[in-house]
């Protein structure tokens, strides 16, 4: 345990740092800093061209191994891409889902055909994912999929049914990973399929969300007689279940860096403000600002932790807080960031709803604790799987 | 000393309720918060022609219902339960006023078209982060003709649509307590511009009022020009103490509509409402919207204490700010877990919960926040004064 | 609604406060402000003889219906009498159980041989009451009662036995409310008796239950063999837990505002020290010392608000979220006292364990959440009967 | 940059888990406390001799272990689970000072010492509400001899007994930041007076330290006489972060000890486990914990990079500061809660929960609460020193 990296990693974030300088500027300048949760729907086809201009440079992807275009970057190469990628900027990415979930989940559950047929595009840049977890009717209750999926003999294909709520980029997004129902009778985790599927077909209708941001990150997503080919099911008909807990798995990876590089680019700007406009002389805030930025810290740790952990992919300990802990910080910086802005909070930058960065910051955090498994949910797991205490019943319905 | 509700009282608010449930359904309210106004008009004429609400805390001697505190709260708490978005809490905070510091001339003029339905509101502040008379920053100038008022007020309830505003201006050079006076100005009147300003709380429209050069007369200032600094503090705790009435209102809305969703929403073969942890924050929500009730309708009871001078403006603002304090945090909190509780449908624009979390926000912030009225009490209490 | 009080009241309240600067002095100048909860165990012989002082002067009992030797004082006046008794530095009751628990529970469900039996040892102050409730095998689960009692035809007596545990003032009291399984094949809130058991009998033996503290409020209460007579029973076998809820809601009634006048002289210690040790110029004490004198404030109203309610002694909303109220409260003080105290708080007032008042109200305090139900089973309470969610399930066992 | 344990270290974690068992039972503990040391003597020698701990961070050179602070804090965190109360955290503080600032011949005499099982400890402050070097009252006045202290010491851990006390003391007429030195003391001097003191958690012993007019010779002085105000800073950072590795190990305790109770106890016919509110706080418990654990090793591997000078005093400070803010906050919570979900029985002498509970609060406020820290790094936010 210790902090120094070693000469050869400086030397990386050095190539990292030089590579930002001289690709993040011109017609990408105005995308610096954008696109973070909440700013989703900026700039998106600006972020698109950035995402492939990142895999020009050999910038995407790095975790992933050689043999499948990634640098087979070490944890602590990976903990610099992110602190440098941040530090210079970088927009929030729109190929993080394919990056971070549909990669590594191929690479660990997928044929040899759907690496070929996928992972190069990722890795491009060029196709971008969305998620098919939630449905209306089963929020929290995960393993509660009624979207269906049947092989479809004439055709040769597998077709859909049903709907997924909650996807978000879904108009932006070539692809969807879709955990549906291959058994009929089945319930709960049994029966499950995980299928790859093409969004630009006439059996996927796209409808987005209002949300009290006045935007629609989230979108409603309706299968109806889909299609995806024969082998764009990942694993058996029966394995869904394994292959998307294994993909939740990846999402309390390396990804989280660059999740806290947007935390600490909007603890920045509320710090800023605070000391622009007063608030920081208020030890009630100031008080609050401490513990946002002490609360950071301890998340940065906590991925260190979790990166250095177990390479097996079992949840320790420090993982499964990940999520409780950072949508709880999250939560609360958006509270600190209106009680900076005082009375001004309330204004908003233009008609009809246009929000600033802190107020959607605000508002758009009451989702963090709820979407990806609410925090009622993280304390269950936490309570059953980390302490061993007993699950909570189903009811008899 | 008697703390529950006589039957009158409890009438009162039935009917309220009633009425309430007529013309300010949701439907209505989130048609109306998209209109140029902010509020529905024709809403607001029949609560003024057909409940008469408006002359509640005007004496019988003026042709008003002579009522008290208590009954106004008691409204405000059912208007904010619906979110009701009209000129009322701002109109009886400026009505509260003349009742107090009104002169017999001015009392009969206002209290006559606040009769007839126009609404009045109250601008003071323009940058300051608190509201109070250092914040003041538009200045009374003398001039041949009389005062005339210049400067800008922000964060004005209801200040594009009112007929009547009550403002504070200050003497030029003057700084602080000293120098301020309170004035009834007419939106009409030559130099006054307002404009409704986009806010993060819909159902809550403010505006910004920029007076130029507004000539005012002597019958237009209420109490002592220059000298109206404490004044000011009463009538910001008298605003403050009504909101917190909206505040609960809201915060048993917002919990009475997730205990209900709960109640429904089934979950791994449950209803929500079956799950411990929901239950327990619940039960949590429920306390603090209790304990509002209980300070909010304390602070009506010291109002009427202080319109017949039995309270002093300490003892005002003590209520005042133990009341604001207390329930502003508590609707947060409330509003808050109930998004939290509804799960994704919660943050949906569909769903109402959002409105009023919204709403939370937007009172909490108004008049100060949970911590500056803390520290307002804490300086009375180290003084020995409460 | 209104907060003035009656011309006529007032006059009472100079009747008190007159009789108290009049009375509480002397041999009783010493037990000034003594004997409030964590300690309970000061001066307990002083005060035994001050609350018959009170009880000549017509000041026990005040709120009993004049028939029962009682004043058959108004809300109001039982709120200025507590006001007053307080504001003289009235110490600790020690009569307070039969007052306020013993005394309306007879005159509300005992028979009439019952009231002239004990009803006038309470109202003189000379006949002291514990309650036995609480069993070590129940806890929370208050139904859950294994002290049996059946009626021995020979002795034509009650035999008792048992053990009931957290009884505070055993070794002070007369007597004591039993209440025990009267049916032997019952369970849960059937078949249980309510028994008026005199402590001074070879069947009873008392455990003082070392705490934290030190000290040892609450106490173990053995009944082996111990009788009461054949008319001890309140109400008839089976009608004990009737007759114990009834009991639980005469706890929420006036008895709390001389529970918070006590508060209030706590607070008063806290502010004080802060003023004088600096804690005060410190903006974060700043705000818990106001947020614990609101807090008090609407305990006050949330107390008038129960007394000035429905007179069928149902539960109102502002009674249900009573307990959890004031005890989260109180522990919130009891740590607000140390952190006023600084580094000071760890320094004892002497050997081998002598905590100044303030310390043990911070650990005492910690029983405050637990006793009389734990601030868990108030919640269920409140979600349950309140909101009307449903309730928690029974297991198996 | 790496963040897990090396094999060796969890050795040695594994190694130390034994021992304290061994030594360090509650009932052993129990009743250590109640003597006069307040500790176990015996089961220090064993400590010393058995598993040399007191020589992990004297370097090899010195005939030490030459280890590190991660494995300094790993012991820690495990004594601090076993509430085990002998003087080895002061002692450590110490060896670390003199591994910092300390001379050639400092080092040889004292580490010798130190290696023997000699307990050292640190003393600084006597009246004043915040640990540093504002704080400190005892001078040191020259003399023709040299210099000579007087002054009170209190809240210093193990006073009665510690062989060695590292004091600061001021040039007379010098305040704040000034005319700081740091003294090596033998307990054994000549006007040396201390006695024990009775405290709410008795399972950390503080003391009184009184000197009157004590001789110190120059090879006593470390670092600059005059100069130490930095110093001292850093001292106590460290001291503090090393009480955190004792808190974080005290609420995995609490934790553990909880958990396990809730899972045997029956209530309403099922174990107390089981129901969602209590398995919902027991999750809140085990975040903090968590956290704690990443606060507290990030604070350590500073340790390291500082005692290296890679780290300069502000990442030391920022480190100790945050470490201490975390842990404390989350000891006490961690503890109160456990204190709650026992139950009755959690306030019993009997039951061990509430020893934890008493060793949290006394942590809390040693060397400065939560507030007071958070304010420091709040200071170092504003002014972008972190």
């Amino acid at each position: 345990m210790k902090l120094s990296f070693s000469a050869e990693d400086e030397q990386f974030r050095n190539e990292v740092a030089e590579w930002m300088a001289n690709n993040l500027c011109g017609e990408f300048e105005p995308i610096r800093f954008r696109g973070g949760p909440g700013d989703e729907h900026s700039f998106v086809e600006e972020r698109k061209a950035w995402e492939q201009k990142l895999a020009e440079g050999g910038w995407t992807a790095i975790g992933w191994p050689k043999e499948f275009g990634g640098r087979g970057a070490s944890i602590e190469q990976q903990v610099i891409f992110n602190e440098e990628y941040a530090r210079a900027g970088g927009p929030g990415r729109v190929g993080h889902i394919g990056e971070t979930l549909t990669g590594p989940t191929l690479i660990a559950f997928g044929s040899e055909a759907q690496k070929a047929k996928y992972l190069p595009g990722i890795r491009a840049g060029k196709e971008l994912w969305c998620q098919g977890y939630s449905e209306p009717s089963a929020g929290s209750d995960l393993a509660n999929v009624k979207t269906k999926a049947h092989f479809d003999d004439a055709q040769g294909k597998w077709v859909l049914n049903g709907q997924k709520v909650w996807t978000s980029l879904a108009h932006e997004s070539e692809f969807c990973f879709v955990i549906a129902r291959t058994d009929p009778a089945s319930k709960g985790q049994k029966g499950l399929g995980f299928f790859l599927v093409k969004m630009d077909q006439p059996g996927v209708t796209i409808r987005p969300i209002p949300q009290l941001t006045g935007t629609s990150e989230f979108n409603e997503v309706f299968f109806d007689d889909a299609v995806c080919d024969a082998d764009d099911i990942v694993g058996e008909p029966g394995d869904g279940w394994k292959v998307a807990m294994g993909l939740l798995g990846f999402e309390r990876g390396v990804s989280t860096l660059g999740q806290q590089m947007l935390f600490q680019s909007e603890l920045d700007e509320v710090v800023r403000i605070a000391k622009r406009n007063g608030a920081a002389d208020d030890p009630a805030i100031r008080q609050r600002l401490a513990d946002a930025h002490i609360g950071l810290r301890i998340m940065r740790y906590n991925s260190m932790r979790m990166m250095s952990g177990g390479e097996d992919g079992s949840l320790q300990k420090e993982a499964m807080i990940y999520k409780l802990y950072w949508s709880s910080w999250h939560r609360n910086l958006g509270k600190l960031a209106m009680d900076v802005l005082g009375p001004e909070a309330e204004l908003l930058e233009g008609e009809p709803y246009e929000l600033n960065r802190l107020q959607s910051l605000f508002l758009f955090t009451r989702a963090d604790t709820i979407y990806g498994g609410t925090n009622q949910i993280q304390r269950n797991l936490i309570a059953e799987r980390a302490l061993g205490m007993p699950r909570e019943p189903r009811g008899a319905n | 000393m008697e703390f529950s509700f006589t039957d009158e009282q409890t009438m009162i608010f039935d009917t309220a309720e009633a009425f309430l449930g007529e013309v300010a359904e949701v439907a209505s309210i989130r048609k109306s918060m998209e209109t140029n106004t902010g509020y529905d008009p024709s809403a607001w004429d029949r609560l003024c022609q057909e409940m008469y609400w408006q002359a509640i805390l005007i004496p019988e001697d003026n042709d008003g219902l002579g009522l008290g505190a208590v009954e106004l709260v008691g409204i405000l708490e059912r208007m904010g339960k619906k979110l009701y978005n009209g000129p009322f809490a701002s109109s009886a905070a400026v009505t509260l006023a003349l009742a107090k510091w009104g002169s017999g001339d001015q009392k009969s003029t206002y209290f006559a078209r606040l009769m007839a339905g126009e609404s009045a509101t109250i601008a003071v502040i323009d940058q300051a982060r608190a509201w109070s008379a250092e914040g003041v920053s538009a200045q009374a100038v003398q001039t041949d003709e009389g005062l005339r008022i210049s400067g800008k007020y922000r964060f004005v309830q209801h200040g594009h649509t009112a007929n009547l505003i009550l403002v504070a201006a200050r003497a030029p050079g003057s700084s602080g307590q000293d120098g301020v006076g309170l004035f009834l100005i007419d939106a009409d009147a030559e130099g006054v511009i307002r404009k409704r300003v986009p806010t993060m709380d819909q159902t809550r429209p403010l505006a910004e009022v920029q007076l130029e050069s507004v000539l005012v007369q002597p019958e237009q200032c209420l109490g002592c020009v220059g000298n109206s600094a404490p004044a000011l503090a009463q009538l910001l705790d008298i605003q403050a103490i009504l909101v917190t009435a909206e505040q609960l209102g809201g915060a048993q809305a917002s919990l009475d509509m997730t205990v209900d969703y709960l109640q429904e929403r089934v979950q791994f073969g449950r209803t929500i409402a079956s799950f411990q942890a929901v239950k327990h924050k619940c039960a949590d929500m429920m306390l603090k919207v209790e304990a509002s009730r209980s300070i909010v309708y304390y602070a009506a009871c010291v109002i009427d204490e202080w319109l017949s001078d039995r309270y002093d403006a300490n003892q005002l603002a003590e209520a005042a700010s133990m009341a604001k304090a207390y329930s502003s945090d508590a609707f947060f909190f409330v509003a808050g877990c109930g998004i939290q509780l509804f799960g994704g449908v919660g943050i949906t624009e569909e769903y109402d919960i959002q409105l009023y979390f919204k709403r939370a926000k937007a009172t909490e912030t108004f008049l100060g926040g949970g911590a500056a009225h803390r520290e307002r009490v804490a300086q009375m209490l180290l003084a020995g004064e409460c």
